[in-house]
């Protein structure tokens, strides 16, 4: 399996650190309830099919990336920067 | 027919003409007292137990492939009760006790040889961790023996005792571990169940599970609809994809594991060894290959086969261990989807929707523990409430903290 | 970067207690490779403040006379090279050792500058099987149409976590390898060059 | 390369030379050079064959036919084809460590002085005792096992067990470690040919002259694939000289790569592939520094299957004779290797290119008594050459039985009324039909089709960087081969972005690939084997079909069909017509089982590679490590890391004494040890303060500048995940340890809430481990030691820099260091780093500086017992199962910051307060010894699951109490100080009572770290 990252190019995956799902966004903050963490922390959907899933470039530029990935092919859709996604999500939880 | 050593002899006269299926490959009948999805290891021991010990036998197993076409097809066959944590000591226990009995249970040889799993250790830390885990089964009444070096290299001579980069220091023995013959016990329990009564059918995937007022009353299968009183899921790799058809999200991810046979070999290892510092376990079948594996790739999969990264580094754990192995082949390798849990522990409990059961997170090491699998998942859909041997298994134990971490990696199913 | 006063304490490569000089492997014929351990030099990692990518780049130009170069590029230039080394961030060298000590005053507000000087061993590797030698343990595409000089690449080799950049089209390149892992990496480079034969010297950098 | 693809040259043989005295030998063609003998030996006697030989073609030249034993029954068996498909001659080569079982003896190219032997047989291939097995065949049928030896239940290890796994298994394994090494290469390429017969070397062409980056692989010595094989001609050339003229032209293109003897052995995601080049297996030892073999992993933009196509056996009554071969394996011996497999033959065909062996095996001078067809009619013209060579013509025809002792000598035929006749012959050679290799299109999981015109199934050809031409892909005219391969090759090429034209269509000479298939043929007495090594009869299959095993996989489960060291490269296709005729299902719903990496067996070593023995994982080396090795310490592993764990000194007999020296000297003078082992992090940026008080769990807003603080980072599931220091070095500017153990991971916890969770923050974060090498230097000694080897501007006295303080100084003369005032050992300690070129140099100036008082250098054993006698925990307590609760660090956490692992470390189950806690313990008995791993179990309780109170998790002998002492987790343990229990240790036979104390044992009140 190989992954392209946005800035080194196709890489094979025994270079990445693999995290998991990419969709749960961290409940923040002092009024975060146990509820809300329980779900972001431990339920997957684990789907069949597309995943954005967070994967760590370690042992290149230290990125970390969000995959997008058909997890019965292996299809890559999509590769970007996790601060790139973690900006457009952080920017679109401030609009109200 | 029963099957013995007479009845074989017999065969052997008669052309082997008298022999029939060894279970019944059933149609779908309108609605059963239990349904379950599954046709592995778990699926198939809940089954006969269910018949077995708590008579109820209007009981239906769908399978969406064929029996034991799941992980019970393509393990590395380790079967072994060496847990550390008391939330799984007791279980796997059980298990053990059920394998060692399991050929005169079910009339079919899955050939359980209890030849020995032997876990090394490379340093002092490792060691007594080991010690922590063997001075645990004690307590609790399981064969544990720590071994120092000598004892070791007296074992097994072979591996690399003097220019590993980590050296072995010695290991912690499970005499009563060992191996059993993986479709066996598919295909064994299958006609186990099948002359109970229960009704097998293979090629049937369940698409959609029906509830009513909040409760389950069927399924819906690619062989039609099939009501059903209870359903209990044992669908290993698959469990999310069921739990999402009643909109559950699971602790759980699935992961592909890849295991390993050489070619045939004259008897070489007669143990089942496992490395503690690089992911590497090995055993030999009966038929002369050595089967082994390493560690999952460690992405969420689907896609039954692993990448090259994680084979590079099986066989680099191999050589490291075993230098020996070098001129020995692989004749092949495969993969398996499995449930990686988020504490590395199963779950077998009843779920938030009346009649519906859950048998999930079995993660890479759920096929020793099949028969006590079935045992405590045929009393939970039985009596609607969980056995003491599962009673640490619980969905909400993620909840209230009471998570069962082996490994001590805490919630990322890849690390387990 | 500061290291400017006399001192009597002996300074240690990374390369030593690890390598010997000579010809080994393959005997008979030209080496197929060289292998320079490069003396010590200063090094620095440059990390950009958010936005202030723009001033950074007049700053490195003023100073060294380089652009920051793009992803996966390299520049050299007699006062001090420039490698990229991740987003953000540069691998900044210069020839003597206190050469980068302004820079930390220079950059301030606009880049994080920290000392790697004594964090990397770097070995320039050469010959005419310098390609073939590193495609052994590199698994990015060194092919020249895909990876020439002032390309550069952070990977791993051997389980190592390395740089490496090419300097010339000959081709040669230069890799640095964090230093507690000198020996490996060395063990590794040895074993692969065996095939080919192999000079190695001590230069300084 | 000089290629002699020319028959010709190699025709004559020098009337003198060994060649001609192996009887089998042709007098001349072959691809073989006759002046060239290589003797070598098989299971003991000599024979002599010639360069080009494999070992197959050797053997028969020399008219040996009996080459090995059969699984199950140990039935003789012979060679059954002349490529890597071989499912019979498998042999053992060479001897001692370098002993390889299971070679196929048809790969296997010889060599002057080649060992090899007969494998499964004892006590010798011609009479081996366990062929009475065949006698119990009748018993021995599939899946028997499962039905018996369960009575009684202990004799299954004891007795069934032993016996069946000595006669299973096939070849002996070496004895010793292997003895060579293996390569690894990557490669990257547009376009991957896989196979370099006509179809592989027509594409390689069309995409190297488009100029595109090629990478050819081919099994064999040489490329070529069948046109080696057989005599064909493409436009005016002989096939051989076409490909060798292909092979030059390939060779000639800058960025083309042939890599022959080399097999692809696995298709992995993202045009991933991975192959195995044999590169020393054709000599007796690889040549200094040669590797053994070398393992490529190829990228390709495209890849082109071109691997051929297997020819299928016939299954009919003893169809396993030594004798009896596939045509095309025929064909080989004879066109490429210059050997006659028999000297009267016959063929068995459902094929027109069946027929083709009568003319080859006549051209060579061999008698063809008869051409067996079990077609009615066939083409006009297509029993020209065995009309004019005399041969019986029997069409609508079977085999149905051979006979011989064991060797081949003769066939039972029955024709269409069902008249059998027995003909001699010494060699059958089958066709039935080729079998297209699908097996590398199958590894990402895409499923073959069936392909009614050839009967057989085909790559899927779904999107994808794979194409299949030529054979692979059920083509089997050469004219086909050709142009679907130059097609092939140009279109990869233009994918790759290359202009490429198609070349003009190639002429052959004619053909023709007719066909029926026969699953098998009619019944006959003797056993007819489908998967002729592991030994699965066609009655097998019966039984599996009457047992309910018909789906395919259920099939090769219960008879082990297709599951043998060839993975039923010849036999699958048989097994599977034949469960198709009996379920009366079509065969493409029978469908195929999964076809699995790798195509042919890979040796694991070659997979390895440079990782095994030292180097199978990287070792770091600290910056004393020098020093440390030539004073004779002795080392540990800690992670990637080798520490030292203590120096022994002349006189000192054992370990304990050592680190009790070192403890003493630390407490009572001075000591000096290695930390650069723990992770370094430099934190620099606007907000690095917000970023540290998200990722730690205590707090640090307050931190002051000049000061180091304790910090605690957790898991967002709220278990600890590490402990360290966050050290404020300016406003904006801090440095974070990390344990030897985590660093990394921590690196990459920081770098995941900073890209990920907080990516708004201001911070630049670099790793400065190996930068900075950094020594302990603790006991009451340490600040005069360290006085002489800091500059003298920096003030260090203990009011100028206290407990925890710490700052950028300069030592050695403006050697820029830092300097942190913190202690693990609970004695007067600073941890003094410096730029880590410097560390050996600092280190001797410390052990200099000490050296009045007393300084010893100090291992992480000494470190250990330090840590213990002051209740710190480390690894064994922060083992991923523990909360800073259970750790006795709970009242640390911060109660007005939010950060990771905050809510989720307050879980009820987490709170509980019968959860373990960390506590002190010493054995009642001063004498007595304790050992981590023991559990906590009341004194005068039995040992039970409900007994099980906890566990000792670290020990040590403290010097300074003269005793063993521990700390550990138990139940309640805060309540407990004073209580007594036992330390329970049965794998090691301990039983200690011990009594619960403070984790603390020396200094309490912490005085002397505050001096
Ligand atoms: C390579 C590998 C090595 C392993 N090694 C070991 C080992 O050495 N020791 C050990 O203890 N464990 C091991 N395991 C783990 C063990 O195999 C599994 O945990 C265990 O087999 C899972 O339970 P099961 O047998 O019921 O699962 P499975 O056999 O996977 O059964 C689940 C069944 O559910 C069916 N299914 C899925 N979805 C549907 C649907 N919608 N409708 C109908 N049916 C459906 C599947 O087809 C499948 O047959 C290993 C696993 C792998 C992959
Ligand atoms: N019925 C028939 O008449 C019939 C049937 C089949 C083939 N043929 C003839 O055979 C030839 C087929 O040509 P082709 O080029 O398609 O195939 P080929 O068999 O000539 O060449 C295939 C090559 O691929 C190599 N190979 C196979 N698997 C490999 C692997 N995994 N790794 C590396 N190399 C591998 C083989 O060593 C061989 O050299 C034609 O001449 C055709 O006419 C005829
Ligand atoms: C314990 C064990 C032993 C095996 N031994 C063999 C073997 O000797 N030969 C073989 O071809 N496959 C062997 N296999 C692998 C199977 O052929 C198959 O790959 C595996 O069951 C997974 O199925 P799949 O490859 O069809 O997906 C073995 C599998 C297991 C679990
Ligand atoms: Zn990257």
């Amino acid at each position: 399996m190989r992954i392209d990252c946005p800035c080194c190019g196709l890489r094979d995956n025994g270079e990445f650190t693999y995290l998991g799902d990419a969709s749960p966004a961290r409940p923040d903050g002092m009024d975060a309830s146990p509820a809300a963490m329980l779900d972001y922390v431990y339920r997957r959907d684990n789907p069949a099919g597309p995943h954005r899933e967070l994967w760590y470039h370690g042992a290149g530029c230290r990125s970390w990336l969000v995959v997008t990935r058909d997890t019965r092919t292996h299809d890559i859709a999509e590769v970007a920067f996790a601060r790139d996604a973690a900006r457009a999500r952080d920017a679109e939880k401030a609009v109200p | 027919m029963r099957y013995s050593l007479l009845s074989v002899l017999q065969q052997a006269f008669k052309g082997q003409r008298d022999w029939t299926p060894q279970w019944r490959d059933a149609a779908p009948k309108a609605s059963y007292d239990v349904i379950i999805v599954g046709g592995g290891g778990h699926g198939l021991a809940t089954a006969y137990y269910l018949a077995e010990q708590h008579g109820i036998r209007n009981v239906a197993v769908l399978e969406r492939s064929h029996v034991g076409s799941g992980n019970i097809g393509r393990n590395t066959t380790i079967v072994r009760s060496n847990y550390l944590l008391p939330g799984n000591v007791p279980f796997y226990e059980k298990s053990m006790q059920l394998w060692e009995r399991l050929e005169q249970d079910i009339n079919y040889n899955a050939m359980v040889s209890q030849r020995g799993v032997l876990n090394l250790y490379h340093t002092d830390g490792q060691r007594d961790a080991y010690a922590r885990r063997g001075n645990g089964m004690r307590i609790n009444g399981i064969d544990a023996e720590l071994l120092d070096q000598d004892q070791v290299r007296a074992m097994v001579p072979f591996l690399d005792f003097d220019n590993a980069r980590f050296p072995i220091q010695g290991g912690l023995l499970q005499r009563r571990g060992g191996t059993v013959r993986h479709d066996a016990v598919a295909w064994g329990y299958a006609r186990a169940a099948s002359d109970r009564g229960v009704d097998i059918i293979q090629n049937c995937a369940v698409t959609g599970i029906r509830r009513e007022n909040g409760r389950v009353v069927g399924v819906d299968t690619t062989r039609g609809y099939i009501g059903a009183k209870k359903v209990g899921l044992a669908v290993a790799g698959a469990s999310s994809q069921l739990a999402a058809m009643v909109d559950m999200r699971l602790p759980i991810e699935s992961h592909v594991l890849t295991a390993f046979v050489s070619e045939g070999l004259k008897p070489l290892i007669d143990t089942v060894v496992t490395f503690g510092a690089g992911h590497f376990y090995v055993s030999q079948s009966d038929k002369g290959g050595l089967v082994f594996g390493g560690d999952i790739d460690g992405y969420n999969s689907y896609a039954s086969r692993g990448n090259l990264a994680t084979i590079e580094d099986v066989m680099e754990g191999g050589m490291a261990l075993w230098p020996g192995l070098g001129r020995l082949r692989v004749l092949r390798h495969w993969g398996g989807v499995m449930d990686m849990s988020m504490d590395g522990s199963p779950i077998i409990d009843k779920t938030h929707i009346e009649g519906l059961y859950l048998n999930a997170g079995w993660c890479y090491g759920g096929f020793k523990a099949t028969p006590a699998s079935g045992f405590c998942f045929a009393h939970t859909i039985a009596n609607d409430a969980p056995h003491a041997l599962n009673a640490a298994f619980r969905l909400d134990r993620f909840a209230t903290g009471a998570v069962i971490d082996e490994k001590g990696v805490g919630a990322q199913p890849n690390l387990h | 970067m500061s290291d400017s006063a006399p001192t009597t304490w002996q300074q240690r490569s990374g390369w030593a207690g690890v390598t010997q000089t000579g010809r080994f492997g393959r005997a008979g014929g030209d080496p197929g490779v060289r292998l320079d351990l490069l003396g010590r030099q200063a090094l620095a990692t440059i990390i950009v403040r958010p936005g202030e990518e723009a001033a950074l780049d007049r700053l490195m130009q003023e100073r060294l006379g380089v652009a920051l170069p793009a992803t996966g590029r390299a520049a050299f230039a007699s006062a001090g090279s420039l490698v990229w080394s991740a987003p953000g961030q540069w691998l900044v060298m210069g020839p003597a050792a206190s050469a980068l000590a302004d820079l930390p005053q220079r950059l301030a507000g606009v880049a994080a500058v920290t000392d790697q000087s004594d964090g990397r061993a770097l070995v320039r590797v050469g010959g005419a099987d310098a390609r073939a030698l590193l495609a052994k343990g590199v698994s990015i595409d060194l092919h020249p149409s895909v990876f020439a000089a002032g390309a550069t690449a952070v990977t791993s080799v051997a389980h190592i976590n390395i740089q490496l950049w090419q300097v010339d089209d000959a081709p040669t390149y230069v890799l640095a390898v964090p230093r507690g892992f000198a020996g490996s990496f060395w063990s590794w480079l040895t074993a692969a060059a065996a095939e080919y034969g192999y000079d190695v010297q001590q230069v300084p950098a | 390369m000089s290629l002699a693809l020319d028959r010709a040259t190699s025709a004559a043989a020098p009337a003198t030379s060994p060649a001609t005295l192996q009887p089998f030998r042709t007098a001349a063609g072959g691809l073989i050079d006759r002046s060239q003998p290589l003797p070598f030996t098989f299971d003991g006697h000599a024979y002599t064959g010639v360069a080009g030989d494999t070992l197959a073609s050797a053997l028969l030249a020399n008219g040996v036919r009996l080459v090995g034993r059969s699984f199950k029954y140990h039935r003789p068996r012979g060679i059954l084809s002349a490529g890597s498909e071989e499912p019979n001659a498998l042999v053992e080569l060479r001897t001692g460590a370098r002993r390889e079982p299971n070679t196929r003896a048809t790969v296997a190219e010889l060599y002057e002085g080649l060992e090899t032997a007969s494998q499964n047989r004892w006590p010798s291939l011609r009479y081996d005792a366990l062929s009475i097995n065949a006698l119990a065949a009748p018993v021995f049928a599939a899946g028997f096992y499962y039905k018996t030896f369960m009575w009684p239940a202990s004799f299954w290890e004891k007795l069934y067990e032993p016996l069946i796994r000595r006669a299973a298994g096939l070849g002996r394994a070496a004895e010793a470690p292997d003895p060579d090494h293996y390569d690894r290469m990557h490669a990257h390429c547009d376009v991957l040919v896989i196979g370099g017969g006509p179809a592989g070397l027509a594409a390689a062409l069309a995409a190297g002259r488009a100029g595109a980056r090629v990478i050819l692989v081919d099994e064999e010595a040489t490329p070529g694939g069948r046109l080696l094989a057989e005599r064909r001609t493409i436009g005016a050339l002989a096939g051989t000289t076409w490909a060798g003229d292909a092979i030059g032209e390939l060779r000639a293109m800058p960025d083309v790569r042939i890599l022959s003897r080399t097999t692809l052995f696995g298709v992995y995601d993202h045009g991933q592939y991975g192959a195995i080049e044999r590169v020393s297996d054709h000599v007796a030892v690889p040549e200094e520094h040669a590797p053994r073999q070398r393992y490529w992993r190829i990228a390709a933009k495209r890849a082109i299957l071109a691997a051929g196509a297997i020819e299928r056996p016939h299954v009919f009554g003893g169809n396993d004779r030594p004798g009896v071969m596939l045509a095309g394996a025929v064909r080989a011996y004879i066109n490429k290797y210059g050997v006659l497999p028999g000297r009267e033959f016959a063929v068995f065909t459902t094929s027109d290119d069946g027929w083709r062996t009568v003319a080859d095996a006549v051209a060579a001078g061999a008698r063809v008594v008869a051409v067996i067809d079990s077609r009615f009619e066939v083409r006009a013209g297509l029993t020209q050459a065995a009309v004019a060579a005399g041969a019986r013509i029997m069409l609508g025809a079977q085999v149905i039985d051979t006979a011989g002792r064991p060797e081949l000598a003769a066939i039972t035929v029955m024709s269409d009324a069902g008249r059998t006749e027995t003909i001699r012959c010494d060699c059958l050679a089958m066709a039935n039909g080729w079998n297209p290799i699908v097996h590398l299109d199958s590894h990402l999981s895409r499923k073959p089709v069936w392909d009614a015109r050839i009967s057989a199934f085909v790559p899927g050809g779904l999107p994808g960087g794979m194409t299949a031409v030529g054979a692979a892909k059920g083509q089997f005219l050469l004219s086909d081969c050709l142009d679907g391969g130059a097609r092939a090759g140009a279109a990869a090429a233009a994918d790759c972005g290359f202009a490429a034209v198609s070349p003009p269509p190639y002429t052959t000479d004619p053909e023709s690939d007719a066909h029926e298939p026969l699953w098998r043929a009619r019944a006959g007495r003797g056993k007819a084997f489908v998967d002729f090594q592991n030994d699965v009869a066609a009655t097998d299959i019966e039984l599996a079909h009457r047992e309910g095993f018909r789906a395919v996989e259920h099939l090769k489960r219960y008879t082990t069909l297709g599951m043998a060291t060839d993975q039923g490269k010849t036999s699958n296709m048989a097994g599977l017509g034949i469960m198709a005729e009996l379920t009366g299902q079509p065969l493409p719903q029978v469908g195929t089982t999964v076809f699995r990496p790798p195509f042919t067996p890979v040796a694991i070593g070659a997979l390895a590679g440079h990782h095994r023995g030292q180097d199978f994982r990287a070792t770091r080396h600290t910056p004393s490590h020098g020093w440390a090795e030539a004073n004779g310490a002795v080392f540990v592993t800690s992670g990637q890391w080798l520490r030292a764990a203590y120096f022994p000194q002349t006189g000192e007999t054992d370990w304990l004494e050592t680190v009790r020296r070192e403890v003493s000297t630390v407490r009572s003078a001075v000591g000096i040890c290695d930390v650069s082992t723990f992770g370094k992090i430099d934190i620099q940026g606007r907000d690095a303060i917000k970023l540290i008080d998200k990722v730690c769990a205590n707090a640090f807003a307050s931190l002051p500048v000049g000061k180091a603080r304790y910090a605690i980072v957790l898991r967002e599931d709220g278990f600890v995940m590490d402990d360290g220091t966050v050290t404020r070095l300016g406003d904006t500017h801090f440095v974070m340890t990390a344990s030897t153990a985590n660093a990394a991971r921590v690196m990459q916890h920081l770098e995941y809430a900073h890209q990920w969770l907080y990516p708004h923050l201001d911070v630049q974060m670099t790793s400065v481990s190996e930068q900075w090498a950094q020594f302990a230097i603790a006991g009451p000694h340490a600040r005069d030691t360290l006085r002489r080897i800091i500059d003298p501007a920096v003030d260090i006295s203990n009011e100028a820099f206290p407990f925890l303080a710490a700052a950028a100084i300069t030592v050695g003369g403006g050697i820029a260091a830092r300097l942190f005032r913190i202690s693990f050992s609970g004695e007067l300690a600073y941890e003094l780093a410096v730029p880590a070129g410097y560390g050996d140099a600092a280190w001797r100036a410390i052990l200099n500086a000490g050296a009045s008082y007393g300084i010893t250098p100090y291992g992480t054993e000494a470190l250990s017992v330090m840590r213990i006698e002051k209740g710190h925990v480390a690894t064994a307590e922060i083992n991923g199962q523990t909360t800073a609760r259970d750790l006795g660090l709970g009242g640390m956490m911060a109660k007005k910051k939010d950060f990771i692992g905050r809510l989720m470390k307050e879980r009820p189950a987490l709170i509980e307060p019968e959860r373990p806690i960390v506590v002190g313990v010493r054995p009642v008995d001063p004498n007595d010894r304790i050992r981590a791993g023991s559990h906590f179990i009341g004194v005068d309780v039995t040992p039970g699951p409900e007994a099980d109170e906890g566990y000792l998790t670290s020990v040590a002998f403290s010097p300074v109490l003269g005793q063993w002492i521990g700390i550990g987790l138990l139940k309640n343990g805060a309540q407990r100080h004073g209580e007594r229990v036992r330390a329970y240790d049965p794998v090691r036979n301990g039983d200690v009572v011990v009594e619960i104390c403070a984790p603390c044992f020396v200094d309490p009140k912490e005085e002397k770290l505050r001096v």
